[in-house]
């Protein structure tokens, strides 16, 4: 794209320097509006790198869809994210544990997670990570994320979302492998447990939610979250089935 | 009696809050004030407001959308001062507070001051451009600028009675649902939006109806100059994709007025529905605005390096090759809600597709002065400005339409920068340079050229300034919108942003100073020729500023560029054997009183007081059955008095400098291109 | 105003087999419909086609739209607004079922 | 178009009722821009029809022979409101007033059983507060029907002017482009059985 911007920023000086009126030097051809060689070019040479670049867009669109998993020999850790007014609950269903405001995982291995909300549409971004996408109440999207190194980022809702929206943040941890089981460890150890009681009061707006750890967490809280908003309907009701399922399998 | 409306709506809550509604209100009584003193209110009415004379209508819209862009302004100079004082502190507003600064920026920017620009620019030039006496339809016409007035003072009367939306420009459900946002602040947005959207469309339709049915005989469509394409292509858009908005709003309200479930969370609702509508509307409307823009560029471009434009047809193959796109590219707006791979896919490339015209138009702009004579008046200086600078925007704009670049950008600064890059540049220079370059066409005069480039280097400095760091931070991550942060590596930049933003205010400040200058040394800049410029198209072959008819004789047209052709002809400012009776449409106050009660209207509906909403509504309908059944709206000026206007206007021509009239077949000394070529 | 070209002048007859030809065309897709007469896709398309064609009908006979008399531009708009509204119906149907897959 | 008062008769060919008039014109632009209002409401309920939220959908609500009783009613009115056009073409005064009173009953009464057929649903708890499909299809036939109520207040201003002003170009050029808002409405009518109640209530 420089080959068109730097070209173009180049002409519009020098054009204007060279042909300025009281250059008496320069050709001055007041009737000159059209040439049949440049026309050909000045559509060809935007239309080539558009094609280029189309081209390229269509294939990595599809390579580096976020739903698309991320091959890799180790397992893949699941997290359920849930956005909220304004934190992030995170589910984690093979563990069995529940972390406001801290994602944790094993650097090196991918990630999966979905993601819906509580409240208004949010977007979950990992700057540093990954892409972000929307969270919205009654639906279930999802990322794939994998982070080769292990590394500390700050992840964020990055759509709008009122009051509490710009403290709305968490630590993105990539760990090792036992680092990341010894988390789990001290999550577990953590008197409290995520039951519905508990999360009717967590999902009450709060800003700047501290870090909580929950040794546990209701079953299907998942799945429940999307049918609060979504009970009825062919196609909701197909997919929160869905969505169960895929929540029980995981548990332990 | 009066709904939800207490005292409780005025903003005692903070100080910053009362300092606003303080300076409007004060505002307003000081205008009232001064025109009361001059004893002004009789001309004010009997000339300007009841006026349908297009070039009023015209530069009341100009006035409108200059005195919007102060207070859109203001938002944007608040909001920057917040951001660069806000690390890990409140800073000095609260979020609340914020949350209606950066939402009433965007939506005053966009409806209330580029909208009004543009409508202004429009109606000033374009009857003029094609050789017609005025509008299809003046009436009309009226009507939508008080529309578009009722909407711009719906959002200032929010910042004295209640608040406004903090839903951003785009209001996205379910956040502005009632659920969410229960307060007045939302309905304030959809009514000022639905009520000057109404007028918008008007005017589309009425520009539509202008252009193909008002040109001079013999302007043929390939024969228009490319301001009058551009108009037409915008406001096809106009009329094609403001329903989109109107629905997006008006289905909003259903939900938060009558408790219906279109965009809700729950109940079958559907909240990316909004996105999808409100982006059929949104993308077009960037290209309704920025078109209008390449129009004045490409007058400036031939008028100032005194050549043909080059490439017409591709220029206008361009232009409508833009239109029909913008309506197949709206999905790039919400890649990120999570479309599959084939939906972004196509929908990015149809945005990359877009760059091909916009990018062979700058070419032809390019090669437009290549082997020209420049001259750098102000409105060239904005012109170059703008070749220079929009094409880094374009750029940003391609990468964006990349679905896989879209996924780390979207929601962040680099989008707020990448807008801002299309449309500061692009847009708003685009109307200043016209702005510049038709004053004298409006008034009579010439602008000083000394403050007008102060302006243009201080807007341009400051432009860079204010942008080039956000797209850093959106580099770095920074979402859009943050009213605090926690990272220190964000501050340096932001401050620089921030003086970006005073320097901007400098160059408002001198286009002030310009206008004042001017209007004070007006006898030194007198434009008696009407074509201050050299200009090449109809709107300088009449007298400036234009009589009331705008031309005693329709012009006939053979050539693209009318007026040049008929000064190398010799045939410019020829005198007709004899004049005709003229009829024009009367002044009416139908406009001004349907505006007025549609901003009532508006403002009842947000406050919930019914009976005042339904009576309004009652006014409106009648105020239309009476204009629309008025068959006898038009005076007649006589031959006589059209011989005497015309008699004046060739004493001045006689005294012009650099003008040949064809009977003493003498060149002025001082002449410069004219005459001399061929 | 240019009168050169004949005026396209209403009769009664334009109307009546106008009607006519409408009601036909209603009665068919209602007739399937309540008869039960074809399975649900077979069904909808038989609808879809007999209001295109009720659609024609009403733009020959009673809005008099023809290629001969009507002005070139209000064809292109009426032309312009069909493909605008094929794009925005399409298009949105394909986005947001789209969506719905992805997200239920 | 200046001159005001020469009467349709003795105008002859040169009525305002063949679009190529600059009203005319700017008419059929409004319509399109109309016509792209009712295509979003369609998208939408096309959008929305599944999300019954447990509500009654169509099959339950639509009934198909008030739906066609509703067609014919607007179907007739629009070959009675050409019938107005031609006795305005034949500069027949009286003529034109009675053809506009009978489409204006036509359309009465289709207004009329579309107010019932609202009642009845929101009184059996199938208001536009229901549901998402509810609230797309009340919006949409609704607006339809608010569309029809206006084209009803304009031939009844129409009517006025006929009999105060006569037959006047200007009065012609407004009855011309009522004609085309009240044929119009019929087109979206044809969309909306098409889309919403023969789909609605035809078997899964």
């Amino acid at each position: 794209m420089l080959i068109v911007v730097v070209p173009v920023i180049v002409m519009t000086l020098w054009f204007a320097w060279r042909f300025r009126a009281s250059n008496d030097n320069a050709i001055y051809t007041p009737e000159w509006s059209y040439s049949a060689k440049l026309d050909a070019v000045i559509w060809a040479i935007p239309v080539m790198i558009v094609a280029g670049v189309g081209y390229h867009a269509w294939v990595f669109t599809h390579s580096l869809d976020p739903y698309k998993p991320i091959p890799s020999p180790e397992k893949t850790l699941e997290v359920r994210a849930i956005a909220q007014d304004w934190k992030w609950l995170f589910l984690y269903p093979q563990q069995n544990i529940a972390v406001v405001n801290e994602l944790v995982f094993p650097a090196g291995a991918p990630l999966r997670i979905e993601i819906t909300s509580d409240t208004v549409m949010n977007s979950f971004f990992i700057p540093g990570l990954g892409g972000q996408i929307y969270a919205m109440a009654g639906m279930r999207t999802e990322l794939n994320l994998l982070s080769y190194e292990p590394g500390e980022f700050l992840g964020r809702n990055v759509q709008y979302s009122g009051a509490g929206f710009s403290d709305q943040l968490f630590k993105a941890r990539a760990v090792n492998r036992e680092d990341f089981d010894a988390w789990v460890e001290k999550v577990r150890t953590s008197p409290d447990a995520l039951d519905l009681a508990t999360y009717e009061q967590l999902v009450k707006p709060s800003e700047a939610h501290p870090v909580t750890y929950y040794a546990s967490y209701a079953p299907g809280l998942f799945a429940a979250t999307i049918s609060k908003y979504n009970p009825f309907g062919t196609l909701a009701a197909n997919s929160v089935c869905r969505v169960a399922d895929l929540d029980r399998s995981y548990a332990r | 009696m009066l709904g939800r409306l207490t005292i409780d709506a005025l903003p005692f809550y903070s100080w910053v809050a009362m300092g606003g509604a303080a300076v409007t209100v004060l505002g307003a009584l000081a205008v009232m004030a001064v025109i009361t003193w001059l004893g002004a209110w009789r001309y004010l009415w009997r000339e300007w407001l009841t006026s349908v004379d297009h070039k009023r209508i015209g530069i009341m819209y100009i006035v409108l959308a200059l005195v919007m862009l102060l207070r859109g302004f203001v938002d944007a100079i608040m909001m920057r001062a917040q951001q660069a004082v806000a690390l890990n502190s409140q800073g000095y507003l609260p979020a609340d507070h914020f949350d209606q600064i950066f939402s009433s920026h965007g939506t005053i920017m966009i409806f209330f001051v580029a909208m009004p620009f543009m409508s202004g620019l429009m109606n000033l030039i374009i009857p003029l451009q094609i050789g017609a006496r005025d509008v299809s339809f003046p009436y009309m016409n009226s009507l939508s600028l008080w529309l578009n007035a009722a909407g711009a003072a719906l959002v200032l009367v929010s910042l004295v009675i209640g608040k406004f939306s903090t839903a951003g420009w785009s209001a996205y459900p379910p956040y502005s649902g009632i659920e969410y946002s229960p307060g007045v602040g939302v309905d304030y947005w959809s009514f000022a939006v639905l009520i000057s959207g109404v007028g918008s469309t008007m005017t589309g339709i009425n520009f539509i109806a202008t252009i193909f049915k008002k040109r001079a005989p013999g302007m043929t469509l390939m024969r228009m100059p490319l301001f009058t394409w551009t108009v037409l292509t915008s406001s096809v858009l106009v009329v094609f994709a403001f329903p989109a908005l109107t629905v997006s709003a008006a289905l909003l309200e259903m939900d938060r007025m009558l408790g219906m479930h279109f965009f809700t969370n729950a109940d079958g609702g559907n909240m990316m529905m909004f996105a999808n509508l409100f982006w059929i509307w949104g993308h077009p409307e960037v290209y309704i605005l920025i078109l209008p823009a390449f129009g004045v560029f490409s007058h400036v471009v031939t008028t100032f390096s005194g050549k043909r434009l080059f490439g017409y047809t591709s220029l206008v193959y361009a232009t409508t090759a833009i239109g029909i796109l913008s309506f197949i590219v709206w999905l790039h707006h919400f890649f990120t809600m999570g479309s599959s791979a084939n939906v972004n896919a196509f929908f990015g490339i149809m945005t990359m597709i877009i760059a091909v015209p916009t990018g062979v138009k700058v070419f032809d702009w390019l090669f437009t002065m290549y082997r020209g004579r420049i001259e750098f008046h102000s409105p060239m200086l904005w012109t170059l400005g703008f070749m220079a600078t929009f094409v880094i925007g374009g750029m940003s704009g391609v990468l964006l339409a990349l679905p896989p670049v879209d996924y780390l950008m979207h929601n962040t600064t680099f989008l707020v920068a990448h807008f801002h890059n299309m449309i500061i540049p692009g847009v708003l220079f685009g109307y200043l340079a016209g702005y510049q370059f038709w004053f004298p066409k409006a008034f009579g005069f010439r602008l000083n050229e000394q403050w007008g480039k102060r302006s243009f280097w201080c807007w341009i400095i400051g432009f860079y300034l204010a942008f080039m760091p956000l797209y850093v931070l959106g580099l770095l991550g920074m979402p859009r919108r943050m009213e605090h942060y926690t990272i220190a590596e964000w501050q340096p930049h932001l401050i620089v942003a921030a003086v970006g933003a005073c320097v901007i205010l400098l160059g408002i400040l001198c286009l002030a100073v310009q206008l004042i200058v001017s209007i004070r040394q007006r006898d030194q800049a007198r434009d008696l020729s009407g074509d201050p410029w050299l200009g090449r198209t109809l709107e300088w072959s009449t007298s400036s500023p234009p009589p009331v008819y705008n031309f005693a004789i329709i012009p006939r047209v053979d050539e693209r560029d009318a007026f040049q052709e008929m000064k190398e002809n010799g045939i410019a400012y020829e005198r007709p054997d004899k004049y005709e009776d003229i009829y024009l449409p009367k002044n009416s106050p139908v406009g001004i009183i349907v505006g007025g009660f549609a901003f009532m209207f508006g403002f009842a509906m947000v406050w919930h007081i019914w009976w005042l909403a339904i009576a309004c509504a009652l006014v409106i309908v009648m105020a239309l059955m009476v204009l629309s059944s008025e068959d006898d709206n038009e005076y007649c000026l006589t031959a006589k008095e059209v011989e005497q206007i015309e008699n004046a206007r060739y004493r001045d021509l006689a005294k012009a400098p650099r003008i040949i009239l064809p009977e003493s077949e003498e060149i002025v000394p001082g002449a410069p291109i004219q005459g001399t070529v061929r | 105003m240019d009168n050169t070209h004949p005026q396209h002048v209403p009769t009664r007859s334009t109307y009546a087999t106008g009607l006519v030809l409408a009601v036909i065309l209603t009665a068919i897709p209602f007739a399937i419909v309540a008869f039960g007469l074809l399975p649900r896709l077979p069904a909808l398309i038989a609808i879809a086609v007999a209001a295109i064609i009720q659609v024609s009908v009403h733009l020959r006979y009673f809005l008099h739209l023809d290629f001969k008399h009507t002005p070139h531009e209000n064809l292109a708009a009426l032309f312009f607004a069909g493909f605008l509204i094929f794009i925005m119906v399409i298009g949105s149907i394909w986005i947001m079922f789209d969506l719905h897959d992805r997200m239920m | 178009m200046n001159a005001g008062h020469s009467t349709a008769s003795e105008g002859g060919a040169s009525l305002p009722i063949d679009g190529r008039d600059e009203k005319a014109f700017g008419f059929w632009v409004y319509l399109m821009s109309d016509a792209i209002i009712f295509a979003l409401l369609f998208a939408t309920y096309i959008v929305l029809v599944e999300n019954t939220a447990g509500g009654p959908g169509g099959k339950e609500l639509f009934s198909l022979s008030r739906v066609f009783t509703e067609t014919m009613l607007l179907l007739a009115s629009s070959a009675t409101f050409g019938m107005a056009t031609v006795a305005m073409v034949s500069g027949d005064r009286s003529g034109v007033v009675r053809w506009l009173l009978v489409t204006f009953i036509l359309g009465a009464a289709f207004v009329a059983m579309e107010l019932n057929e609202f009642a009845g649903m929101i009184a059996a708890g199938a208001g536009p507060d229901r549901s998402g499909f509810l609230s797309a299809f009340f919006v949409l036939v609704g607006t339809h029907g608010l569309h029809v109520s206006a084209g009803l207040i304009g031939i009844v201003f129409m009517c006025v002017q006929v009999v105060t002003k006569g037959l006047t170009v200007p009065v012609a050029s407004r009855l011309y482009r009522l004609g085309l808002f009240w044929h119009f409405l019929d087109i979206v009518w044809i969309a909306i059985f098409s889309v919403v109640y023969l789909p609605g209530v035809l078997d899964g």
